[in-house]
This record gives structure tokens, C-alpha cells and sequence, in this order.
């Protein structure tokens, strides 16, 4: 029943939010920040109390179950662990910051904008907790229709483009998760006689090994895409950069967790077999990623845009890690899901201060501003830093594990991920140059971080901190969540 | 030697596409008009010939119902080109292709 | 004939009765209230005549008709579908034409031909229904003879028409003249008694399939389509594409199951072609179009393509396909439709790109339920939509027609692209203060409902599902 | 000891501090949480190391908190207490210590004073974590955040572009080597199972013997990582230009302390080292080679600070010699002197620089004994270390143990030896070529004001430990006194002597002091000898180096980038939706709304049904 809480709690909140802006335009906000904070406080009370006794054998901590279509083997059922957990956490998280993000920077058609923010995150806790692949499925649908509008309606010049393309990009790649789903379906009713999608009933699905790699393919194609990885990565600078802060902090810190959450989830324990027939490529897929990633991030002259392609290349370590099947590189993947969606919605929310102040989001145009903004300065530095794998900050916890842990697995693409680091090295220092040192091209007069500013970035750095000084919380969560296969050392 | 039944199709057969050929070479609307009622004329004659093949009732029944039926058709075609005509001030067919696309 | 066969084809005489009455009192006065508000009767009658049925179920009415479960369930589907489609057009008609009331008679009658292709088993009845329908149509979609788009229109569906019909007889002739009987379950035990069917039958199919496949307006029998629903008037045009549509596709369900037509690879191939062909030439056609009826038109062809997806799939899941994906469309096309009958003035229609700007800052509820019947053509969940393609999914993958899947994921894409576009149109910022026009309430009352029921459909559509089961394995 | 985990805490408490109140506290409060946390640190390594000394445990080992445990691979938040770690603690406090007292004269003038301190103290606390982690990922933390240190304070002034890219380049190019170490790291992971520095050199020994490939590969990566941070050939090109940033910074960055980290990491891990001769043997050629090139091109620089900053190579390359040859305490040895002596030295410049209103051109000084005399002295000091003057000197003690090991260990070659030797001559030329420059000949620029006491008094001190530092250990042939060594020697070996001849040592030495007078009196004369000029220019710019990596690295990097700002890969998915679009304006072109066109398309479907059906039915 407290799993549905974390669902509803931002559906209605939606439309409360909506209905709330007849009466006051500043009303919505407000039900939006106390929504998020709500099920803030659930999900970290549920985290901070003890672990309780797994229910059934697996190492859920809560499961909720309900049928809906019996036809099909549809039902409605939900179950918590530390993995999923640590996902909904993040969600509230970042749900509330974004929020607060969207405070000042939304002005117009407030209700409806907040309608579509809760909306999609409720979406997005929906596909942390599900436990059927249809309602996965159904899920990972409904998320992309708010997410849209907030891109097409709020978002900046090429919004429309930026806005479509995500959808078109995604919804393909679902299609196809579509399809693998009720292959498998279908698959395990033939061998068992039991149609259904309960991910429970799935997990011990015999199937021949050509069917189980061609499921596994589709599934990878709505993940992939999600991730993004390259070469299905093109969605990700146009959406990023188009959209409000708000929605670019929820797409890097949230949405594209969820094609990796679906990896460790879905395609790791469902297709062992073919995981491990692939692996090696799609690892070697992710080392391009981060290389390629980077460099099209050091050519970009948008702030956003190159931030957009730090994602890239970020995502790319938690592919090179999903696939290395060794507990160092899962704790390193969950480390870098965490992470990564702390430091680039940072860096977001820090380019949406300057576009606030300066109007502009092109690189030349800023620079010298350190003298102005100090203290936005010494945060910048913190999350560039972080995202070039600084020690003692989160990031670092995350690659070093999964460089270690792939290392194990692929001693050549680790090699190649590593050198990834160099990369990450001269264009986050880039970001540094262009915006707080050099020139000052116009003395500018502008003030510092605003108190709701301040408080919006000082948590993200408090927690990247926590996480690089503290991670074994984390790790100790995350470890039950494992799937078993992910520890397979492969036989070579 | 073919038999009398697949000598009638044949026919009716003919029949149907020459109707056809002239629905698709004439530009008056009218012609068109024509030329579908010989091809729903071809069809009866086929249901003549079958039924009295099978020495049934069913065909002639089918196309007494195909007369009525391109009855009313010419009825109502009449009135559309017509309608048309008071338009386009021709019935040229190819003149009513204002919607394309 | 017995009180029972009465009973069973009450709908039917029902709504013939209605229409002679209508003529009546179209002659002592023309009233436009009175006559829709008569209309609307009749139709609801219908529907509860519908569950007053013999209990001995299929009943049987030698040779012409036979009523089961599947014949009824359609019956409450197309009734229900006018029933909508009359309440949108009360408005539509009210601010344009001034001889209004024949309108009504004409779209009974049409109602009655359908009725009659859902329930006939024999290609006399076959041959009634689908003419009486399609001359009812000639009237209907050149109704408004101020309007040249719509004469046009008129006289290139007669003629079409016409010309299918002719394909559709003739290829009945040769196949009654090879199998000596014309009602389908003849024809069926016939074509079981012989192993190789000559090639008389199965040309006398092809040419028959031309006949339905204009009807249901897939390719490469799709031209009229975009014409007619430009030129017809909004409501008719509605019609068009679920009533005429759905009677043709439920009486080729009959017959293709009458003689088992799963059995000709042939045939099967030349539908899975004819499947491809619709899907992709819609979606390239619907791609960049600006006129939203027209749009409307190229979406359906494509939509029938999907529909032949699970109709190929055969077996029981995709016979229940089918079926849902049938009342989600309807559900949809109307819906569809109907915003824009409502949009529609009394000089020209809202069918333009451009009229749609901003709709949502100016009319957020009509644009909320455009928005919800794009995405439900767009089969995104939450809407029936949605689970019909799901459903048409499902059937494809238990019968591996993984080809044709993978051509439905790249449509659905391409798809995609101009749903969203327009709801993008939609919900574009408009400058200056909008101007909010009254809408009517039966209007709007209909769009809600068929809301309503999308979006039941797609979050909880186990009764429906259900109901359709039943009713496929009453069938067997 | 148990205060040992304030000894970083101070420091870095103090940068929070300075971050977080930037600008709210006064100078006087920065300078006192700058300089007071780094003294209370110097303060509290003098206990601890007292009380070391007094007890005879090889190791004092605090266990803080548990830093992450991943399955049976566990890290932790521990510091390490032994020999080696106390000598670079001391080090860097005292010293460090020094420094601030120092630039609080320097900076004084200087509007962002609080940052500088912020970063300093930064960096000071890293540069602990680095010595005294007991874990080589918790070392690799030190050692990550002193290369973010030096980035900040390279950059300190970061107005000017100059600057900004100097920095980005000392980070990029120690962030290679750092990779290189990071992969070592790995391997040490997948093979030994833990990165805890006694469990891995403990199990190191039994799965590997002498030679073994894994471990001579280990080997190389750390010494990769270390030529990174210790500006070695073939990463040496950043130092140079990190004389960008303020003159304490170098002095106490980029002379004492960071650079020296890679011998700390070496002589950290000399088992595996010891276990892997050709590593071993690349790291004495390394040292070896750089202490000749980085000398000639000290030889030849006009700004002071770069002559320093070459010669600071130089002598890191004797450490690594050292280092090469087996001779562990002798590299520290030498590090301890040499963080004396060249902090004084870049202090004095600095003085001097300072004195001079930021002019660093040599050939614009010159006659400053007269104006500046205490600089003078303390300088002449400092710069008779580094041109290792026989007796007096601290620098004639280390580096002529260098020179001697380097012949006579087992791993050690007379090349090796010559190469030092040489190596004395060039350093005893530059040196003496800078003294003149500087400080005689005739005045060319007006001192406009003299240091304060603030900056003199670290001068003094440094001036004093630079000169007795050298007494820590006398070589065989002045009563072989040895005390740095036995007290390194729990941690870091003896070198293997193969023939110790005291003889033999007399003549090399007598070689080194006769040929550093050689150099001396050459350089006096020659002073204004002309120079040929490419060869000049060759040597000034580093023998070409950079020259060498924006060709083969920088350049393509950048065009690759300029070439493809705009995503290739993107074109694949525009390319489709064009073609598309080009489907769809063919069939709307068919869409003509010609009835007989439509009537054609129904003909055409009814033959081609009829065509298929009948063609399948005649098979």
C-alpha cells in the first residue's frame, strides 16, 4: 500500500496542482514542493528505519499486489528494494528540486506546467516500483506525454524539434520492448501454460538460446535509447538543451535512469544467457559512448548542450559496468545512476542561474565571472569536478568501481573507459574557463546566489560530498537489490 | 468444347471490361456513368448465367435486386452531376478535382 | 416468419419504421428539433431492443440472416456509433443548411443497410445492405449542395462505389457459379467437399475483396478516402469511417470465418500485402498534410492496415483483436470528428492546421479530448487506444508475424510524428486575448462521454475484453 | 599520536572555514585560520613524531571510518603513521607553515587573500592525506586533490587566459599519468584483492617472483602516475609553465611538496619495485636522463622562476635516480634538502620578484646584493645547496650519496654515476649563472620596496634548515654517520652495496666538487659569452616537447572536435526522416483528385490481385 502511495501521491498531486492554479497562480507550486516533500520524508523514513525481514524469499521490502487485466496476466503489482528504493529516493529527491527550480523560472500556465512535473514523476516512480512488464511498459509510456509537453511548451528555441525527436526516439525504442515483452510472454505461456507478465513468473522463463537474445535485443532498444548510448544518443542534446531547467535536471537525473535501472532490472536477470553472449560488446559500446560523448562535449559552445553531452558520456560507464557481471561494477552502476543524476542536475540548475542572470547560454559570451559570483563559483567547481571523477566526491566512488570491476571482465575496454577520464578532465575544466575565469568580456553587475538559489544547490552538494566521504550506506542498500547474475565472473 | 456456362461468363466477362475500359478512357462524367451501369449489368448477366447453370431462382432474384439497386444509382447520379454541372459548367471529370493532396 | 425472427431483427424493422415515419413527418412539417430529437429516439429504442432477444443463441433465419452474439454486439456498437454521431450533428446542421430534416432519414437508412451487413449470411442480404448503405451515403455526403466540395464529393463516391460493386457482384457470380449456392456456410462446406478450389472461386474472392476493400478504404482502394471525408459533410464523414467501415469489416469477419478463409495461403498473402501497403502509404500520406480532415482520412487507411495485422493473425486473440481495436477506432473517429464538427462554423469547417492554434488556451476541454483521441490513434496508454494496439500486438507475436510487427513499430512511428505534431499546433502559446465560442451541449455532452469511455477502456479494460471473449467463443 | 587524524583535519577544516566565510572575516581573521590551522598541524606532528621516536612500534595505524566495503574488497579511512610518512609530514607542515607565514606578506596586497589561503591550506591538507593514507585509493585522493589544488592556484590569477591554461594543462597532463596509476590501482585490485599498502606489498611478494610480468606492468603504470606528478620526462612539460601562479605557490607546490609525491609513491611501493628490475631500472633512466635535459634547459632560461622550475626537474630526477639504483633513503634524503633548499631559493626569488614589482626577466635584475642583502645571503645559501658545494652545504650531502649509490648498488650503473656527475657540472653552471645575473653586475631595475619581516623570517629559518639539514646523514669518508636511513629503515630497505670503497668514493667526490668549481669559475667567465641562438631557443622551450604533444596530441584532439561539433552520428537519423518525407510528397503526388486516376487505381489493384491469384493458383 506505501508502494501505491509514492505512485499517487504525485498523480494527484498533479491535478490538484492543476486545479489549484484557478484559485491562486503561485498556488500550484506550492502543492507541487509539499507533494514531493511528502513522499520525500516516506521514502527516506522507509530508508533510514532498519531493513525488515525479505518477504518471500527475495529481498523485497514491501510488495503490493492487485489484479487488473486477468485476461492477459495483468496485475497491478509493485514491490520495493534496496535498488528501487534508492531510485524513488533520488526521484523525491530531485523531484523536489526541480520544483524549487521551477520556482521563479515558470511564470506562465503555472497549473498546467506543474501538472505535467508531477506527472511525470509520478511516471518515473511508477517504473522504479513495478514488478509486471506491462505496467512497466505502460509506465514507461506515460512518462513521455507530460515530458513532452514540458519540453514543447516551456522549453526555449527549437523546442518543438527538441520535444518531438525525444518522443519519436523513445517511443520507438519501447515499441520494440513492446514486442520482446510479449515474446516472452508468449514464450514462457508455450513452455508453461501460464500467460502472464509478473516479473516474478518471468525470471525462470526456458527459453531456446536464439529467442533469448533476440528479447533481450529489444528490450536493450528501448534501454539503450533511454540511457542514451551511442549511437541512439542524438535525442539527448536536442531535449536537454531545449528544455526548462527543470526538465532538463528530471531528464539527466531521473529519466535516464530508468533505461539503466531497466538493465540491472529487466534484461540482466531475465536473459542471462544472452547478457553474457553480448556483454562484451555492449561494454565496448559504453567506452565509445564516453569517449565519443566527451568529445562532442569539448566542441560544444552551449552550456547546456555540453552538459547534455557530459551525460553521454557518463551514461557510458554505467553500460561498460551493467555488463561487467561483477559486484564492483553493480555497486559502481548504482553509485553512478545516484551520482550522476546529482552532479549534471547541479550543473543544469547552475546553467539555469546564469541563463537567468545573463540570458544567454553560449560559452563565449560569458567568462571572468567569478569576480560576480564567487559563491555560484566555488559550487560550479564542486560539481565540474565531480563530473571529471574527483576523489572524495560521489562520481569518483562510481567510476572508480566500475573501472575496477570492468577492469576484471575486459582489462582492454576498461582501458579505454579510463581514458575517459582524461576526456571528462579537459572538458569539464572547459566549463570552468569559458564561465567563471578568463576575460571578463562586459564588467558585469550581478548578485550572488539568491537565498532560494542557495537553497536549492547546497543540498546537492552536501549529498555528492556525503556520497563520496559516506557511500557505504548506499552500497549496503543497493547490495540486496543485486541481481544474483550480476556477480557471474564469466568462465573465459 | 466449352460448356454454355463458361461461354456466358466469358461473355459477361467481355462485357465487364469493356465497361470498365470506357469508365476509364471517357472524360463525361455521364459516360462514366454509363459505363459502371454496363459493368453491374455484366455482373447480372453472370448471376443469369450461373442460376441457370444450378436451374436456381437466386440469380435472377440477384438481378432483379442489381437493376433496382443501378435504378436508384442513375437516379441519384443524375442529380449529383446535376449539382455539378451548375458549378463547374462542365462534365468533364477531370474539372472536379478541386481537392487534392 | 415467426415472432422470433421479428424479435431477433427488431433493430432493424425498428429503425426502417423509423425512417417511413420520418418521411411522414418531414411531410406535415419540417422541424429540425422535433426531427432530431425523433432520430435520437429511435436509435436509443434500437439499442434496448437489443436486449430483447430470443435466448436461443445464434438464431437462425434461413437463408438471409442469422443473429448471434457477434451479429448483436456489433449492432450495439454501429447503433451507438450513430447515436454520437446524430447528437454532433444537430449543431453542425442547425447553423447551415435549411432543409435539415431529410438528413435524418437518410442517415437511418444508412444505419439500416449496416445492420444488415452485421447480420447477413447469404449474398443477397450482403448485396441489400452494403447498396442500401452506400446510396443513403451518395445523399449524405453531398448533402450540403451549397457547398461544391461536397457534390464533388458526392459523385466520386457514386461513381467508386458503383465501380466496386460491380467487382463485388461479379466476383459473387463466379463464385455461385462454381459452388451452386450463395449463402456462406454453403459456400463453405462446398469448398471443404472439394481439396483444390478452381480458380473461378478464388478469383471470384479477389474480386469480391475489391468490393470490401474499398468499403474499408485500404489500399490500393484508398483514393476516394481523403476526398470524401474533406468534401462530406464533418458528421457524415464520421460516419464514413466507423459505421460504413465497421459493418463491411464485421460481415468480411463472418464470411472469411464462414469459409474458413485461413486456409488459402493466397489469399492470406494477398491480405498481408494489401496490410503493409495500407499501413505505410497512410502514414507517408497523413506525414506533412496540413488539412486535418484529410489527415484524418490517411490515419484510417493506416489504421486499417493495423486492423488487418490482427485479422492475419487469425485464431481466437486475433479475432478479439480485431474487435477491440474496432471499438477503440470507433470510439476514437468519432471523438475525432466530433471536436471538429464542434470547432466548425456556420460558413466553413475547422479542418486546417492553422484553426487549431492554441486550441488549448482557448478552448482547453475540446482540446483535452483532441488530445486524448490523437494520442489514442497514436496508441499511447491510458487511452483504449493504447491496449487495441497492444491487443494487435499480442495476436501478431502468438502467431509470429514478426515482420509485420516490426512494419507496425516503424508506422506507429512515423505515426507518431503527425499526431503529435498536431497536438503540438494545439498547444502552442496565441498571442492576444482568446475569443471563446459557445459550445453546444449535446456536443460536448457526447465528446465527454466518448472520453470517458477511452480512457476507461485504456486504464480498465477487462469488462469490454471480457464481453468480447464471450462473445468469440460463443461464436467458436 | 592519537591527534594524528588533526594533522589533515586542521588544514582542511581551515579551507572550509575560508570557503564558507570568504570574505566575511577580516585579513586578520584569514591569516589567523590560514596559518593557525597549518602551525597547530606543524605543532601536532612534532608531538606525534616525538612520541614516535620514543616508542618503538614500526607503524602507528588510525582506523577513522569505514570508506567503502563492496563484497571482501573493503577500503578505509586510515591514516598510517611510520618513518617515511612522519619525514614528509614534517615536511609539509613545517614548511608549509613557513609558506603561509610568508605569503602573508607576499599576497598581502592581493584582493582575493582569502581564496589564496582557502586553496593553500586545501592543498596542504591533501598533500597529507597523500603521505599519511594507509590505503593507496585513500593516497589516490591526496593525490587527485593536490593536482586540484595546483590547478586552482596556477589559475590563482585567473584574469589572464595565460594562467587559466597553464593550469589546465599541469591538471590534464598529471591527470594522464594519474590514469596510468589509476590502472595500476585496478590491477592491484583483480590480483591481490585489496589496495591496503601493508596487506598489498605483503601479498605482492608471494604471488609474484622477481620479473614476473604482471608486476614489472604494475610497476611501470605507478610509474606512470608518478612521472605525472613528479614532471619527469616524458610528463614533465607542465611545470614550467606552472610558474604561472604566485611565487609561494611554486615554492611551496611545485618545489617541496607535490612534485615530490611520485618519489613518495615510489619509494611507498619499493617492494614492488624491487620485485620489477626493468621498472626499476626505466625509473633510474628516467631520472637520469631528465636531470641532464632539464638542467641544459635551465641553463639557458631568462625568468628566474623558470630556471628554478627546470632545476627543480633536475633534482627530482635525482631522486628518481636514487630511486632507480635501490638507494630508497638517499631519494628522501635528498627530498628532505631539497624541499629546504629550493623553498628558500623560490622564497627568495620571490623576494626578489616581489621587490622588483613582479618582474621575473634575470636580464633586467642584476647588483641586488647591495639593495637587497638579506635576500642575497639567504639566497647564496640556497643556491651553494643546489650547486652542491662540498662540507657547507645540505645539498653536497644528498646529492653526492646519489651520485655514489648510483655507481655501486647492484641495480646501479657507473652510467648512471657519470650522468649524475654531469648532471652536477650543468647544475653548478646555471646556478652560478643566476647568482650573477641577479645579484651582481650593475642595478637595472629599482627596488621600490624591501620585504617585510613577514617574509624574511621564514627566509632565515629556511636558510638555517637548508644548511644543517645536510648533517642528517655523512657520507663513508666523513665518519659514515647514517641516521635519516636507520630511522627510514623499517620501511624502506638499505641499498645493496656491492662494493663499498672508500677510496673510490673520495675520487668521486673530489671529481663532483672539482667539477662543480669548473662549472662555477667557466660560468664567471662566460657570463656574457654569446649563445647560439636555435640552439638557444631549443633548450629554453624544454628541448621541444610541448612543441612535440601539440602536434601529435593537441592539435587532432581539437580538429576532431572542430570537425565534429555538430554529432555525424545525428545525420543518420536525419537522413531518414528526409527520405521519408520524400515518400510522402511521392504519394501525395498521387492523390490528384482525378476521379479516372482513382478509377486506374482500383483497375490496377483488381489486375494485380487477379495477376497474383491466378499466377499462385496455375503453380
Amino acid at each position: 500500500m506505501i508502494l501505491l502511495a509514492f505512485i499517487l501521491f504525485p498523480l494527484i498531486g498533479a491535478f490538484l496542482a492543476w486545479a489549484s492554479a484557478a484559485v491562486h497562480t503561485s498556488l500550484p507550486r506550492w502543492v507541487a514542493l509539499l507533494v514531493m516533500l511528502a513522499g520525500l520524508i516516506l521514502a527516506a523514513g522507509i530508508w533510514i528505519q532498519p531493513e525488515p525481514a525479505s518477504i518471500a524469499g527475495a529481498d523485497w521490502r514491501y510488495v503490493y499486489h492487485q489484479p487488473w487485466m486477468p485476461r492477459f496476466g495483468i496485475s497491478l503489482s509493485l514491490a520495493m528494494d534496496g535498488l528501487s528504493l534508492l531510485m524513488i529516493v533520488l526521484t523525491f529527491f530531485l523531484g523536489a528540486l526541480a520544483v524549487l527550480v521551477s520556482w521563479d523560472e515558470i511564470q506562465d500556465r503555472t497549473g498546467f506546467y506543474f501538472f505535467n512535473l508531477l506527472f511525470v514523476l509520478g511516471g518515473i516512480a511508477g517504473v522504479f516500483l513495478v514488478m509486471d512488464l506491462f505496467l512497466f511498459y505502460f509506465f514507461w509510456e506515460v512518462m513521455l506525454i507530460p515530458m513532452y509537453f514540458l519540453i514543447g511548451i516551456w522549453g526555449h528555441g527549437h523546442r518543438l524539434y527538441a520535444a518531438l525527436k525525444f518522443f519519436l526516439f523513445t517511443q520507438a525504442g519501447g515499441l520494440l520492448m513492446l514486442l520482446s515483452i510479449l515474446g516472452l510472454y508468449f514464450v514462457h505461456g508455450a513452455s508453461t501454460g501460464v500467460y502472464t507478465f509478473s516479473y516474478a513468473e518471468l525470471l525462470q522463463t526456458p527459453m531456446a538460446q536464439g529467442t533469448g537474445r533476440w528479447l533481450m535485443l529489444g528490450f536493450m532498444a528501448a534501454f539503450l535509447v533511454k540511457l542514451p548510448a551511442f549511437p541512439f544518443h542524438t535525442w539527448l542534446p536536442d531535449a536537454h538543451t531545449e528544455a526548462p531547467t527543470a526538465g532538463s535536471v528530471i531528464l539527466a537525473g531521473l529519466l535516464l535512469k530508468t533505461g539503466a535501472y531497466g538493465i540491472l532490472r529487466f534484461v540482466l536477470p531475465l536473459f542471462p544467457e544472452a547478457s553474457h553472449a553480448f556483454g562484451e560488446w555492449f561494454m565496448l559500446m559504453g567506452a565509445i559512448g564516453i569517449l565519443y560523448g566527451g568529445q562532442l562535449a569539448y566542441a560544444q559552445t552551449d552550456f547546456k548542450r555540453l552538459v547534455a553531452y557530459t551525460s553521454v558520456s557518463h551514461m557510458g560507464f554505467v553500460l561498460v559496468g551493467a555488463f561487467a557481471f561483477n559486484e564492483l561494477a553493480y555497486q559502481g552502476v548504482v553509485m553512478q545512476m545516484i551520482t550522476h543524476g546529482i552532479s549534471t542536475g547541479a550543473l543544469f540548475m547552475i546553467a539555469g542561474v546564469l541563463y537567468e542572470r545573463l540570458h544567454t547560454r553560449e560559452l563565449e559570451k560569458m567568462g571572468g565571472l567569478w569576480a560576480a559570483l564567487p559563491g555560484l563559483g566555488t559550487i560550479t567547481m564542486v560539481f565540474v569536478m565531480a563530473s571529471l571523477g574527483l576523489p572524495g566526491l560521489g562520481n569518483f566512488i562510481a567510476e572508480f568501481l566500475i573501472l575496477a570491476g570492468s577492469w576484471q571482465a575486459y582489462p582492454w575496454i576498461a582501458v579505454l573507459a579510463a581514458i575517459g577520464l582524461v576526456v571528462a578532465t579537459v572538458y569539464s575544466l572547459r566549463i570552468m574557463q569559458k564561465v567563471f575565469f578568463g576575460m571578463t568580456l562586459r564588467e558585469f553587475k550581478l548578485k550572488d546566489m539568491s537565498l532560494r538559489e542557495a537553497v536549492m544547490l547546497l543540498p546537492l552538494v552536501i549529498a555528492i560530498i556525503w556520497l563520496g566521504l559516506f557511500p557505504q550506506r548506499v552500497i549496503d542498500t543497493a547490495a540486496k537489490g543485486a541481481p544474483s547474475v550480476a556477480f557471474q565472473h564469466k568462465d573465459k | 468444347m466449352i460448356s454454355p456456362t463458361t461461354a456466358g461468363l466469358i461473355l459477361a466477362g467481355i462485357l465487364f471490361t469493356l465497361g470498365l475500359i470506357s469508365m476509364l478512357i471517357r472524360r463525361n462524367i455521364i459516360f462514366m456513368l454509363v459505363s459502371v451501369e454496363i459493368m453491374l449489368n455484366a455482373a447480372g448477366l453472370a448471376f443469369i448465367v450461373a442460376a441457370s447453370k444450378w436451374g436456381q431462382p437466386e440469380g435472377q432474384v440477384m438481378f432483379m435486386f442489381i437493376l433496382a439497386m443501378a435504378a436508384a444509382e442513375v437516379s441519384v447520379g443524375l442529380a449529383l452531376i446535376l449539382q455539378l454541372y451548375h458549378q463547374l459548367k462542365t462534365l468533364d471529370s477531370d474539372e472536379a478535382s478541386r481537392m487534392r493532396g | 416468419m415467426s415472432t422470433n425472427d421479428l424479435l431477433a431483427l427488431l433493430p432493424i424493422i425498428l429503425l426502417c419504421g423509423a425512417s417511413v415515419i420520418a418521411m411522414l413527418l418531414v411531410a406535415v412539417k419540417r422541424n429540425h428539433r422535433v426531427m432530431h430529437a425523433f432520430t435520437v429516439a429511435a436509435f436509443i429504442i434500437a439499442l434496448l431492443a437489443l436486449f430483447r432477444q430470443p435466448d436461443n443463441m445464434p438464431y437462425l433465419i434461413a437463408p438471409l440472416f442469422v443473429v448471434d452474439k457477434f451479429a448483436l454486439f456489433n449492432t450495439g456498437l454501429i447503433l451507438a456509433a450513430g447515436l454520437s454521431v446524430l447528437l454532433l450533428s444537430y449543431n453542425y446542421f442547425e447553423q447551415r443548411e435549411e432543409r435539415k430534416e431529410e438528413y435524418y432519414i437518410l442517415l437511418l437508412l444508412a444505419t439500416v443497410g449496416g445492420l444488415v451487413l452485421l447480420s447477413s449470411r447469404h449474398f443477397i442480404s450482403l448485396f441489400l445492405g452494403l447498396e442500401t448503405m452506400s446510396i443513403s451515403l451518395y445523399g449524405l455526403i453531398a448533402y450540403l449542395r451549397t457547398r461544391e466540395r461536397s457534390d464533388e464529393a458526392g459523385i466520386k463516391y457514386l461513381l467508386l462505389a458503383a465501380l466496386s460493386s460491380a467487382f463485388l457482384l461479379f466476383g459473387m457470380a463466379l463464385v455461385y457459379a462454381e459452388a451452386g449456392t450463395m449463402d456462406f456456410v454453403g459456400i463453405g462446406q462446398y469448398l471443404k467437399g472439394i481439396n483444390e478450389p478452381p480458380v473461378a472461386v478464388v478469383a471470384g474472392f479477389g474480386l469480391m475483396l475489391i468490393g470490401v476493400g474499398f468499403k474499408l478504404g485500404i489500399v490500393p482502394f484508398h483514393m476516394w478516402a481523403p476526398d470524401i471525408y474533406e468534401g462530406a459533410p464533418l458528421p457524415v464523414a464520421a460516419y464514413i469511417a466507423t459505421v460504413s467501415k465497421g459493418s463491411m469489416l464485421v460481415l468480411l469477419m463472418r464470411f472469411y470465418r464462414d469459409v474458413n478463409g485461413y486456409d488459402y495461403t493466397i489469399l492470406w498473402w494477398v491480405f498481408a500485402i494489401i496490410a503493409m501497403a495500407s499501413m505505410f502509404v497512410g502514414n507517408w500520406l497523413a506525414l506533412m498534410q496540413r488539412n486535418v480532415k484529410r489527415l484524418l482520412a490517411y490515419s484510417s487507411i493506416s489504421h486499417m492496415g493495423y486492423i488487418l495485422i490482427a485479422f492475419l493473425a487469425g485464431q481466437e486473440a486475433g479475432q478479439e483483436a480485431v474487435m477491440f481495436y474496432l471499438v477503440a477506432y470507433v470510439i476514437t473517429s468519432i471523438g475525432a470528428f466530433g471536436v471538429l464538427a464542434l470547432l466548425s462554423d456556420s460558413i466553413n469547417d475547422a479542418e486546417m492546421l492553422e484553426d487549431f492554434t492554441g486550441l488549448f488556451w482557448r478552448q482547453p476541454w475540446l482540446a483535452a479530448i483532441f488530445t486524448a483521441m490523437l494520442l489514442s490513434l497514436a496508441g499511447i496508454p491510458l487511452t483504449a487506444g493504447f491496449i487495441g494496439k497492444f491487443y494487435v500486438v499480442a495476436a501478431g507475436v502468438s502467431s509470429g508475424l514478426w515482420l509485420l510487427l516490426a512494419l507496425l513499430v516503424v508506422n506507429s512511428v512515423i505515426g507518431l510524428f503527425y499526431y503529435i505534431r498536431l497536438v503540438a499546433v494545439m498547444f502552442q502559446p496565441l498571442e492576444g486575448v482568446p475569443v471563446r465560442k459557445r459550445l453546444p451541449f449535446f456536443g460536448v455532452f457526447a465528446l465527454s462521454a466518448l472520453m470517458v469511455l477511452l480512457l476507461w477502456l485504456g486504464i480498465y479494460p477487462s469488462v469490454l475484453i471480457a464481453m468480447i471473449r464471450d462473445m468469440m467463443l460463443s461464436m467458436g | 599520536m592519537e591527534w594524528m587524524y588533526l594533522v589533515p583535519a586542521l588544514p582542511f577544516l581551515g579551507a572550509l572555514l575560508l570557503i564558507l566565510f570568504s570574505g566575511k572575516t577580516g585579513k586578520a581573521g584569514v591569516i589567523a585560520i590560514g596559518c593557525g590551522s597549518i602551525g597547530i598541524a606543524a605543532l601536532i606532528t612534532i608531538i606525534a613524531g616525538w612520541q614516535f621516536l620514543q616508542s618503538d612500534i614500526p607503524a602507528y595505524d588510525q582506523h577513522l571510518w569505514e570508506w567503502l566495503r563492496v563484497g571482501d574488497f573493503s577500503i578505509g579511512m586510515n591514516l598510517r603513521l611510520d618513518a617515511l610518512s612522519l619525514a614528509f609530514t614534517f615536511v609539509i607542515t613545517f614548511v608549509g607553515c613557513l609558506i603561509h607565514i610568508y605569503s602573508t606578506g607576499y599576497m598581502a596586497d592581493d584582493p582575493d587573500f582569502a581564496r589564496f589561503f582557502a586553496c593553500m591550506n586545501l592543498f596542504v591538507g591533501s598533500m597529507l592525506m597523500l603521505v599519511l593514507a594507509d590505503n593507496l585509493l585513500l593516497m589516490y585522493l591526496g593525490w587527485e586533490g593536490v593536482g586540484l589544488c595546483s590547478y586552482l592556484l596556477i589559475g590563482f590569477w585567473y584574469k589572464d587566459p595565460e594562467n587559466g591554461a597553464a593550469a589546465r594543462k599541469a591538471f590534464i597532463v598529471t591527470r594522464v599519468g594519474d590514469t596510468a596509476m589509476a590502472i595500476a590501482l585496478f590491477l592491484l585490485v583483480q590480483h591481490t584483492g585489496s589496495l591496503q599498502l601493508s596487506v598489498v606489498l605483503e601479498r605482492v611478494q608471494t604471488l609474484w617472483n622477481t620479473g614476473d610480468p604482471t608486476v614489472v606492468w604494475i610497476a611501470f603504470l605507478l610509474l606512470g602516475g608518478a612521472v605525472g606528478k613528479s614532471a619527469q620526462l616524458p610528463l614533465q612539460t607542465w611545470l614550467p609553465d606552472a610558474m604561472a601562479g604566485p611565487t609561494p605557490v611554486s615554492a611551496l607546490i611545485h618545489a617541496a611538496t607535490m612534485v615530490t609525491a611520485g618519489v613518495y609513491l615510489i619509494a611507498r611501493t619499493n617492494i614492488i619495485f624491487s620485485l620489477a628490475p626493468a621498472a626499476q631500472a626505466a625509473v633510474a633512466i628516467t631520472g637520469a636522463v631528465t636531470l641532464l635535459l632539464a638542467g641544459c634547459s635551465a641553463w639557458v632560461q631568462t625568468d628566474i622562476k623558470r630556471v628554478l622550475a627546470y632545476s627543480t626537474i633536475s633534482q627530482i630526477g635525482y631522486m628518481f635516480l636514487a630511486l632507480g639504483v635501490g638507494a630508497w633513503s638517499a631519494a628522501v634524503f635528498h627530498f628532505v634538502t631539497h624541499a629546504f633548499f629550493k623553498a628558500l631559493l623560490f622564497l627568495g626569488a620571490g623576494a626578489v620578484i616581489h621587490a622588483l614589482h613582479h618582474e621575473q626577466d634575470m636580464f633586467k635584475m642584476g647588483g641586488l646584493r647591495k639593495s637587497l642583502p638579506g635576500v642575497f645571503l639567504v639566497f647564496l645559501i640556497g643556491s651553494l645547496s643546489l650547486a652542491a658545494i662540498p662540507f657547507i652545504s645540505s645539498g653536497w650531502y644528498s646529492k653526492d650519496q646519489i651520485i655514489w649509490l648510483a655507481g655501486v648498488t647492484e641495480r646501479g650503473s657507473s652510467w648512471y654515476a657519470w650522468a649524475a656527475v654531469l648532471g652536477a657540472f650543468i647544475t653548478a653552471a646555471y646556478t652560478t649563472r643566476m647568482m650573477l645575473l641577479v645579484f651582481f653586475g650593475r642595478e637595472q631595475t629599482h627596488v621600490h620596496h624591501k620585504p617585510g619581516p613577514e617574509m624574511m623570517i621564514p627566509l632565515y629559518i629556511l636558510a638555517i634548515c637548508s644548511t644543517l639539514a645536510g648533517f642528517l646523514e655523512l657520507p663513508h669518508t666523513l665518519g659514515h654517520f647514517a641516521w635519516l636511513s636507520e630511522f627510514l629503515a623499517p620501511v624502506l630497505p638499505a641499498p645493496a652495496v656491492l662494493h663499498a670503497d672508500v677510496a673510490a668514493e673520495w675520487g668521486l667526490q673530489a671529481i663532483t666538487a672539482g667539477l662543480a668549481a669548473l662549472a662555477i669559475y667557466l660560468s664567471w667567465r662566460l657570463i656574457n659569452a654569446p649563445f647560439p641562438k636555435e640552439a638557444g631557443a631549443f633548450l629554453r622551450s624544454g628541448w621541444g616537447f610541448d612543441a612535440a604533444y601539440d602536434v601529435l596530441f593537441v592539435q587532432p584532439f581539437v580538429r576532431v572536435a572542430r570537425l565534429n561539433r555538430k554529432d555525424i552520428v545525428d545525420k543518420i537519423y536525419t537522413g531518414l526522416a528526409a527520405i521519408t518525407r520524400t515518400f510522402h510528397r511521392m504519394m501525395s503526388s498521387t492523390q490528384s483528385g482525378i476521379l479516372r486516376w482513382y478509377v486506374l487505381g482500383v483497375v490496377m489493384g483488381a489486375v494485380l490481385i487477379l495477376s497474383v491469384i491466378i499466377w499462385r493458383h496455375s503453380l
